[in-house]
């Protein structure tokens, strides 16, 4: 299957929607999970091939349109395709429970988003990456403001005024790559960005960090985060966490080594990664509202990704992106789990983890806590670890001091809510969690134990992906075209 | 040895007597009083040994007085009484200055154990500034015991007094930890300043409040016991210990004589009062003393 | 449910004792981890320690009802207590420390008494201590590019000074936190004492040895004591090094002992006591001589067979009167005597009296500080001693004598047999102990081969031997015995007629009846009075809780200070992002 | 005078200048305004400013347009037509955000009543 049918299939199904709709409701949601399967199958069939991948669109590239498919993206495409499914599944149990709700608006936007963000990491050229971008954006305006009341339409009013701003950014940037070099093909750009007049690269490195750093929420642009979260539905949320903000990371990134840029700006990113972990798990100690607690975290542990990702070490790399796996897991594990709760309790406020009375939704909340904490024996741990070796290795004892003590303040709230769940006072009220929720939750919190248990199932990729990351050579020569 | 330590106990009994017996007569004519005759504790015992019992509150009031005559006669006979002679040789090294220091305090817990049993307050109220009191009390004495410890380079007391032969008095080597030793035995004598656990006055006699006949009898025997082993303890550490038997008496009287003039010259603390002095000056003296010992021999 | 986990409580001693040292397990868990389990003569004695000790406190959990997952949690701490001590490199060890964090803290969060405030006490504590102990980990990897303990300690002569400092003030601290040093014990007795009752014993017998274990891993094993030496220098006949660790833990000894006395409720004292004794142990563990280490090692066993007796005969009262206050507890000795009994052996135990084991490990301590010539050590570790036999009595006196002082205890009946056995199970280990302390030593010794240093002498099962004067247990014990019922015999020869069951108020009261409203337990004013006493009311009014509140409070307020940051009006944000984009182009264009 | 317009660099400066003086209205107008119509056409108005600036600099003196038809025999002498195609896929995007944006405020103006954007903090803690 070409790589290009990442971004059709999706598209295909989101114009068809409202012919599905006609058919019913069976088949508008049977179609999402049928593409969502799809992709996720096809992602893992990639696994086995030679990689980098390309496809091209009529003409070859560099002046041509063309996907290229390397360990770095794989790692992402799978995430991405994996958090599609359980959403899918976790729908069903949504619309059911909620059976007054458009649903065919939410497919449409989700299996775009879906297609936007895998547009994003496959794309090898930067216009593309923009449309992309737009999509993505587009896509989650929309959803965030999916409950069509006052705080939906709020957040996403705001979220489309912020997206708008890191838009012109983003286009002002290009427009000053193209009038420099001439190309909009990254490979190219990646061989000649050097050349570049070293105040405008100053200036187009400044306008791509403003334009994807305050999507991908970091810190002084990242104040507008937790409305969006608080805003939009749960399902909306996990997506939010797992991929739309993972997608936003690996462009930075990936244009961050692409463009040779590690060297000069390591330890700015290193420095920001680190003040948005600090403000936002101080923050999140504050919150009484779950959803933006939850988001404060999601926020933190961007931190922490954009501290790591940005060392330019191939270890610390691939441990933050065995990091960034385990925690696309736990948050989508965590925000469908709270998406239950405040579906029973009709409420969001943090009380309400001491009003349920669940043995599997207590564990698998657990689960999830442990894991963003790095304790082991689940999934975090490893990451954890691997992130401070890494440091450990290049001799950054601060940074591991660092983060070491900031988790402890993360501590704080994750495990002030665990006291309140298994706290024995007060009245309880039973929650059903219904078939679905506990197949998927199941599988979120085995995926959780045993990439904790058996961590080189996972640990492979990221070592790919961390290698392709650093040393793009392969990438830029498909990107290039000279491989073909 | 079992006969040694018939004898030895019978030794210190009538031995403890008498020095009671010799207390009460000083106290007397400091206080312009004629006093009994010197037998009189050894009278009083065996007649309480004869009479009736008012109470008795069950078993562990039974034991208690029985546990604090075991500790007294157990530190009895490791404590080694004449230097020279091997006389219960064979069961004074099978112990040390650390097992002594710890079995003094065993008898008092039988003690405690019966008061708390007998449910008296002002018993156990008696027992807990007994055990306040004990705080202050020991910090001095362990750092002149300890002080010793060090210079002999043991724990055993059988080496210390011989170290003493070699090396001269304990007393005069080491005059420091002896002043602070002696105002901690001032304590374990109940003596002023630091009598309150016993009270006499305000609440009858303290934590023997409830014991009567010969229970009362048994706790005075083990005090005349324990008093005895106290004294040869002090002579053993910084005397030489004694190599007959006269000396072993004029030794333990001397010191005896010493603890009964000063306390009789002072009036009584309250407890806090004992425990802050305690921790100030004797403490003070008996730090020097281990100063002393630690950096100049 | 208890039968069964019984039985699986006994399967891994059996099979710790079917290898019988030769454990070499190793599992590849990634391409740089690889979990490997390794039996040495330190970890195994502590192995057996912890599976005996889970045995017994799961046999005494016979007549509670207790859950499956209660059992199974629990199963799962003792199977992380036996990683930490079985592993042979340490992201093995901080494995199992981690799940014996979170395990613990689902059983402890089990009890009904638990408030949220302590659950995060025990928690963030247990997490800085595991966040100290994975920093201090990591940099060790960046030296010895490896986890491994054989190749750590190879590599860690050769780290500069102040990397190698570094290691040990984090492992320290660390382990510290878990035995409850002074300033690190601030959630040690909110959690002992809100933990469910039986796990309380647990948590101070096993767990806080962990802790114990650590300390020696890291002084005896990685580091080694020779290196110490070289590396802080000497003072008197010791190093600095354990001089420094003495002052520390002499410091919670005392500073503990006195906390210990104050205390109402009878968990709490227990819990201060413990600190208390592992001050003892943390004082004389960094000695590094052969007596340092033995006396470390014996007080292990004592203080754990001592906690659990003490710890397993409350929680029976406890669970048997719904009580746990020294005010509301007394006069029970003639209605639960065998507790009683077992009370009053383990107490004799705790003050560290003669004839029972108490003594002997104590004895081991003193000695190794008259070794190394620490004599302030040696007086403060006895001042706490004798301190400590306040808070002894006032144990068995506040539950047992005295006057029964709620209504309700006077017809207690004595407690279910299943909290009896491991009582006198742990009574008897503890006379036989004091009777042989000599056998303690084949133990000890292949623990100091392991750490290279000299054996201890052996001059019978009887006799504790060292260099600066020996006993034997054996003849103290039995002379005690003996001169014990002679004096029993004797006296009961005496006839004297006494009124038996007289009432309870019949006593000297200064002339006076006292009612039935007259409030005759002294158990609760124990302690008052210590507070006039200038230099311990100087340690009982201060807390670390002062501290750790401000603390509290100050990251709660520079929470709320930078969530302000975050109320959403999205112009304001718009115009921040402008802003930091001109800075940063002022700055990038300018540099 | 008019040669001197004429030349291609008198046009990139003008385009630079009159650019950035649209780019900065814009700037201007997101940073003071509050209401959200206004801000939307700011942004708008920035956007403008970065097609115009973008266009401009591609244009020289002389080139023509780049169409294809039957009479183009080289492709010389045409101006470069890929910033053109972006441009317009770019203005597509930009209708359709502030399409969104404006139904987004519709809806919200419809259910409070207001549409200040400094005044929209009900998401909050």
């Amino acid at each position: 299957m070409s790589l290009g049918y990442y971004f059709l299939l999706p598209v295909i199904f989101s114009f068809l929607t409202p012919y599905f709709k006609k058919l019913g409701s069976f088949t508008l949601r049977g179609s999402s999970i049928l593409l969502s399967f799809i992709l996720f199958v096809q992602s893992i069939a990639y696994t086995t091939m030679k990689l980098p991948q390309i496809s091209q669109f009529s003409i070859k590239p560099p002046l041509g349109i063309a996907f290229v498919l390397d360990g770095y993206s794989l790692l992402f495409l799978l995430i991405f395709t994996f958090s599609a499914v359980i959403v899918s599944f976790y729908m069903l149990w949504y619309f059911k429970v909620n059976p007054k709700r458009d649903e065919a608006r939410f497919y449409v936007f989700f299996n775009m988003l879906i297609a936007g963000s895998i547009g994003m990491i496959l794309s090898c050229d930067i216009f593309n990456l923009y449309i992309f971008f737009e999509i993505v954006g587009i896509c989650s305006y929309t959803l965030s403001a999916y409950n069509k009341d006052k705080l939906g339409l709020e957040s996403g009013i705001k979220y489309l005024i912020i997206g708008s701003i890191a838009s012109i950014f983003i286009v002002f940037a290009i427009m000053l790559i193209y009038l420099q070099i001439g190309t909009v093909n990254l490979g190219l750009i990646a061989q000649r960005f050097h050349e570049i007049d070293p105040k405008i690269s100053v200036l187009i490195v400044l306008m791509l960090f403003i334009g994807f750093g305050t999507k991908a929420e970091l810190f002084p642009m990242n104040f507008w985060a937790p409305d969006i979260y608080q805003g939009s539905i749960s399902s909306v949320n996990g997506l939010f966490s797992s991929v739309v903000a993972k997608a936003y990371l690996f462009v930075f990134f990936h244009l961050f080594y692409l463009f040779g840029l590690s060297s000069k700006y390591m330890l700015f990113v290193m420095v920001i990664g680190a003040i948005t972990f600090l403000v936002s798990e101080f923050t999140a100690l504050n919150q009484t509202n779950v959803k933006r607690l939850f988001a404060y975290s999601t926020l933190g542990q961007l931190g922490i990704l954009f501290m790591a990702l940005s060392t330019n070490s191939s270890e610390t790399v691939s441990g933050a992106l065995f990091h960034l796996t385990s925690h696309s897991i736990s948050k989508l594990l965590i925000f469908l789990a709270l998406g239950i709760l405040i579906h029973h309790l009709k409420s969001t406020k943090i009380s309400i983890f001491g009003d349920f009375k669940s043995r599997f939704l207590t564990i698998i909340f657990a689960i999830g806590f442990l894991s963003i904490l790095g304790i082991p024996p689940f999934s975090g741990f490893v990451g954890k670890i691997l992130i401070l070796k890494g440091f450990a290795l290049s001799h950054n004892y601060s940074a591991i001091a660092f983060i070491l003590l900031v988790s402890i303040v993360e501590a704080v709230y994750f495990f002030r809510l665990t006291a309140m769940m298994l706290d024995k006072k007060g009245t309880k009220r039973v929650v059903h969690v219904g078939f679905i929720n506990y197949i998927l939750l199941c599988v979120l919190a085995a995926l959780i134990v045993i990439f904790g248990l058996f961590p080189s199932l996972l640990i492979h990729y990221t070592d790919l992906a961390a290698n392709a990351l650093i040393n793009p050579t392969d990438y830029l020569k498909f990107a290039l075209g000279v491989g073909l | 040895m079992i006969f040694q330590i018939i004898l030895l106990i019978m030794l210190a009994y009538v031995v403890g007597f008498i020095y009671f017996g010799l207390y009460r007569n000083i106290l007397a004519r400091i206080q312009g009083r004629y006093g009994p005759t010197i037998y009189q504790s050894f009278y009083d015992s065996i007649k309480l040994f004869s009479k009736k019992n008012t109470v008795n509150y069950g078993w562990m009031f039974y034991l208690g007085p029985i546990i604090m005559a075991t500790g007294a006669v157990l530190t009895l006979i490791l404590v080694p009484v004449f230097s020279d002679s091997d006389f219960l040789r064979s069961a004074t090294s099978q112990g040390n200055l650390f097992v002594l220091l710890y079995l003094m305090v065993l008898g008092p817990l039988g003690n405690a154990l019966a008061v708390g049993t007998g449910g008296n307050p002002f018993g156990v109220m008696g027992v807990v500034r007994g055990l306040t009191r004990l705080i202050g009390l020991e910090l001095p004495f362990y750092i002149a015991v300890v002080g010793l410890i060090i210079a002999a380079n043991s724990s055993d007391i059988v080496h210390i007094i011989d170290m003493q032969k070699t090396g001269g008095l304990n007393i005069i080597n080491h005059p420091l930890l002896f002043i602070a030793a002696m105002i901690s035995m001032v304590g374990f004598f109940g003596e002023s300043p630091f009598d309150i656990p016993g009270a006499p006055q305000e609440v009858y006699s303290g934590p023997r409040t409830e014991f009567s006949g010969k229970f009362l009898a048994l706790l005075m025997s083990q005090g005349s016991l324990f008093a005895f082993a106290k004294l040869v303890l002090i002579i053993d550490l910084f005397l030489g210990g004694a190599d007959s038997l006269w000396m072993l008496v004029l030794k333990t009287l001397a010191i005896f004589v010493t603890i009964i003039f000063i306390g009789v010259v002072y009036g009584r603390y309250k407890v806090e009062q004992a425990v802050d002095f305690l921790m100030k000056i004797p403490t003070l003296i008996a730090l020097l003393g281990l100063a002393r010992v630690i950096w100049f021999g | 449910m208890n039968s069964i986990f019984l039985l699986l409580n006994i399967l891994p001693i059996l099979f710790l004792y079917q290898f019988g040292g030769d454990l070499h397990v190793s599992f590849s868990l990634t391409k740089d981890f690889t979990l490997s389990l390794i039996q040495t003569p330190l970890g195994t004695f502590f192995a057996y320690l912890s599976l005996i000790s889970f045995l017994l406190v799961t046999v005494s959990q016979k007549s509670k009802k207790l859950s499956c997952n209660y059992y199974a949690l629990q199963l799962l701490l003792s199977f992380a207590m036996l990683i930490i001590v079985l592993a042979g490199d340490f992201i093995t060890f901080f494995i199992g420390w981690e799940i014996m964090t979170w395990s613990s803290y689902f059983i402890i969060s089990k009890s009904n008494n638990i408030d949220i405030k302590s659950l995060q006490k025990y928690i963030l504590f247990s997490l800085a201590s595991a966040f100290s102990l994975i920093a201090a980990i990591v940099i060790s990897y960046s030296f010895a590019n490896s986890f491994d303990f054989a190749t750590i300690s190879a590599s860690f002569k050769s780290m500069p000074f102040d990397i190698q400092l570094t290691l040990i003030i984090l492992f320290s601290l660390s382990f510290f936190t878990k035995a409850g040093v002074i300033g690190l014990h601030y959630w040690v007795v909110d959690t002992y004492s809100k933990a469910p009752d039986l796990f309380s014993s647990i948590l101070s017998a096993v767990m806080s040895k962990m802790g114990i274990y650590g300390l020696f891993l890291i002084y005896g094993n990685i580091v080694g004591y020779q290196e110490l030496k070289i590396m802080f220098g000497t003072i008197l006949n010791g190093t600095d090094f354990g001089y420094t660790l003495a002052w520390i833990g002499v410091a919670t000894s005392i500073i503990a002992t006195f906390k210990a006395i104050t205390q109402d409720e009878v968990k709490r004292l227990l819990a201060y006591s413990s600190i208390a004794q592992l001050g003892y142990i943390i004082a004389v563990i960094g000695f590094g001589t052969t007596y340092g280490v033995a006396g470390a090692l014996y007080h292990t066993l004592i203080h754990t067979i001592i906690k659990l007796l003490l710890f397993i005969n409350v929680a029976a009262i406890i669970a048997q009167t719904g009580k746990n206050r020294f005010s509301e507890l007394g006069g029970l000795i003639y209605r639960t005597p065998v507790s009683f009994v077992m009370l009053l052996i383990g107490i004799i135990g705790l003050a560290g009296m003669p004839p029972l084991g108490g003594f002997a490990s104590k004895f081991m301590m003193y000695n190794a500080a008259i070794n190394t010539k620490f004599a302030l050590i040696l007086i403060g570790m006895l001042f706490s001693g004798a301190a400590s036999f306040l808070y002894c009595y006032k144990l068995v006196y506040g539950i047992y004598l005295g006057h029964p002082t709620s209504k309700g205890l006077e017809t207690q009946k004595e407690v279910p047999l299943s909290y009896l056995i491991p009582q006198i199970i742990l009574a008897l280990l503890l006379v036989l102990t004091g009777a042989f302390p000599g056998a303690f030593v084949k133990v000890i010794n292949p623990i100091l081969t392991q750490f290279s240093l000299k054996a201890l002498p052996y001059d019978g099962v009887g006799i504790m031997d060292s260099a600066v004067g020996n006993f034997n247990g054996l003849f103290i014990m039995s002379a005690f015995v003996a001169f014990f019922v002679l004096i029993l015999l004797l006296i009961s020869r005496i006839k004297s007629k006494a009124k038996n069951n007289i009432n309870r108020f019949d006593i000297s009261y200064c002339g006076e009846v006292p009612s039935k409203d007259t409030s005759l337990h002294y158990g609760f004013g124990f302690g008052t009075e210590l507070h006039r006493i200038k230099f311990v009311n100087a340690i009982l009014k201060r807390s670390t809780a002062t501290f750790y509140d401000a603390l509290a409070l100050q990251t709660k307020r520079s929470s709320e200070l930078l969530s302000r940051m975050y109320y959403g009006n999205i112009h304001n944000t718009m115009i921040i992002i402008l802003l930091f984009f001109s800075a940063l182009f002022f700055i990038g264009v300018n540099s | 005078m008019l040669d001197f317009f004429n030349s291609t660099q008198s046009i990139h400066a003008i385009i630079i200048v009159g650019s950035m003086a649209l780019f900065f209205i814009g700037f201007y107008g997101i940073a003071t305004q509050k209401n959200l119509v206004k801000v939307l056409v700011s942004f708008d108005i920035m956007e403008s400013a970065l097609f115009l600036f973008f266009i401009g600099l591609h244009y020289k003196v002389g080139l023509v347009a780049p169409i294809v038809d039957d009479k183009t025999k080289t492709f010389t002498g045409m101006v470069d037509p890929v910033p053109q195609a972006m441009i317009l896929t770019t203005i597509v995007i930009g209708l359709a955000i502030l399409a969104l944006g404006l139904s987004f405020g519709i809806e919200y103006y419809k259910l409070t009543g207001r549409n200040d954007i400094s005044k929209m903090n009900e998401l909050r803690d």
